[in-house]
């Protein structure tokens, strides 16, 4: 199943791109099965993701927790600075 | 009534501030972030997700109306990049109470640090440029109203 | 910046915002109360004492400069009759941290209530006209700052 | 010693003027002394301090109590409303 994937922020800095699809790899069903993956796929993914406890998520246009099944649309981002 | 606005535009405070007006609400509690010009900063840009900033938005004043009993509220997040002085955020609450508006005014501002999609990247005269960090002090006033 | 006026004249709330605004502040807090029309209220006649009405809105202001760290702060109170809808006191706190400016201008508006020499009078539709009478809430959220 | 009095809203109302100068009467040395005074010496003082417990006072300009002493200036009024 084709998964889309956004960045942002400093992730998307260090992963170099704004947006990806994938098909979703076998055995990758929760945000933290994504995370994992994207860090073990290259060496971008090692660096951007060699804290996972500093990275943020959403699926499907809500906020999601590590343990979180994946839907079509991730998107992956530090915890926010707003206001 | 309520309104969100994330927007690229200077933020107009006089006009929003008329609508309220024109609403005869008892009390409005506003509240105005700006960029401070602090350490040699030159630029905020604020970085935001084209769908879900609007939508956290929506969802933390919907929170709030529901919270306090408001008879009109106001949300505009200005987004991109601002020179120092420049508005970043407003809040405006309206009620027939004035400590419904306050407290309205001031749970918004707090939830808007911490739970709406918004990165701020700060670039100073020296050339560097850096991620604003989350502070610790945002995350625990958010938390008071859990 | 202390800025405290007292007024016959309709307050002009953008121009009061602009000279905080002009100051570059990181955060600004402000708060408006309105003349409500409930209860068929066709006017309200604000009495002031010439002298002591805002030397005691002066004493308020320093005092809550003196308690938070503020960079600017205006308070404008108007007098005389009004109709509903118009806005009667205005409170405007800027400081480098929102937590400061919210606190200050709620701190502001509550004691306006108790500790300065103003007292109002409302005349009805049907020509009845009666003094304000103090209300318990309004002491007790001044006295929460003691 | 020439003392001025002051009235405002429904207390100036109920004596029916805003200012008015005495001199200061024998035995009269605090807030509650002249309000005291002031209702007992017609009947328009005694409707209007009926209950001295909802006048409160200023003193030179400075707000006062009951037992205050007095100076050249006292303001009487109500409880206040403003804000």
């Amino acid at each position: 199943m084709a998964l889309t994937i956004s960045y942002f922020a400093w992730v998307r800095e260090r992963m170099g791109i704004g947006e990806e699809s994938i098909e979703r790899p076998v055995g990758v069903s929760t945000v933290a099965d994504l995370i994992a993956w994207l860090a073990a796929r290259d060496e971008r993914g090692g660096l951007t993701f060699s804290e996972p406890g500093r990275v943020r998520a959403a699926v499907d246009g809500r906020m999601a927790g590590p343990g979180t099944a994946l839907g079509r649309d991730i998107a992956l981002f530090p915890p926010v600075t707003g206001g | 009534m309520i309104r969100v606005a994330v927007q690229d535009a200077a933020i107009d405070i006089a006009a929003e501030l008329d609508i309220h007006d024109a609403g005869g609400h008892g009390a409005s509690a506003s509240f105005i972030g700006r960029v401070r010009g602090e350490g040699d900063l030159v630029e905020l840009f604020l970085e935001h997700h084209p769908l879900l900033t609007e939508a956290g938005l929506a969802d933390v004043a919907h929170v709030a109306a529901d919270r306090w009993s408001l008879s009109a509220l106001t949300v505009v997040h200005r987004v991109g990049a601002m020179a120092p002085g420049d508005t970043i955020v407003f809040v405006l609450a309206s009620s027939a109470h004035r400590a419904e508006a306050l407290a309205a005014c001031e749970y918004l501002i707090d939830r808007l640090k911490t739970d709406v999609m918004l990165w701020k990247r700060e670039r100073f005269v020296d050339g560097r440029s850096a991620w604003v960090e989350p502070r610790e002090g945002d995350r625990k006033r958010a938390a008071r109203w859990d």
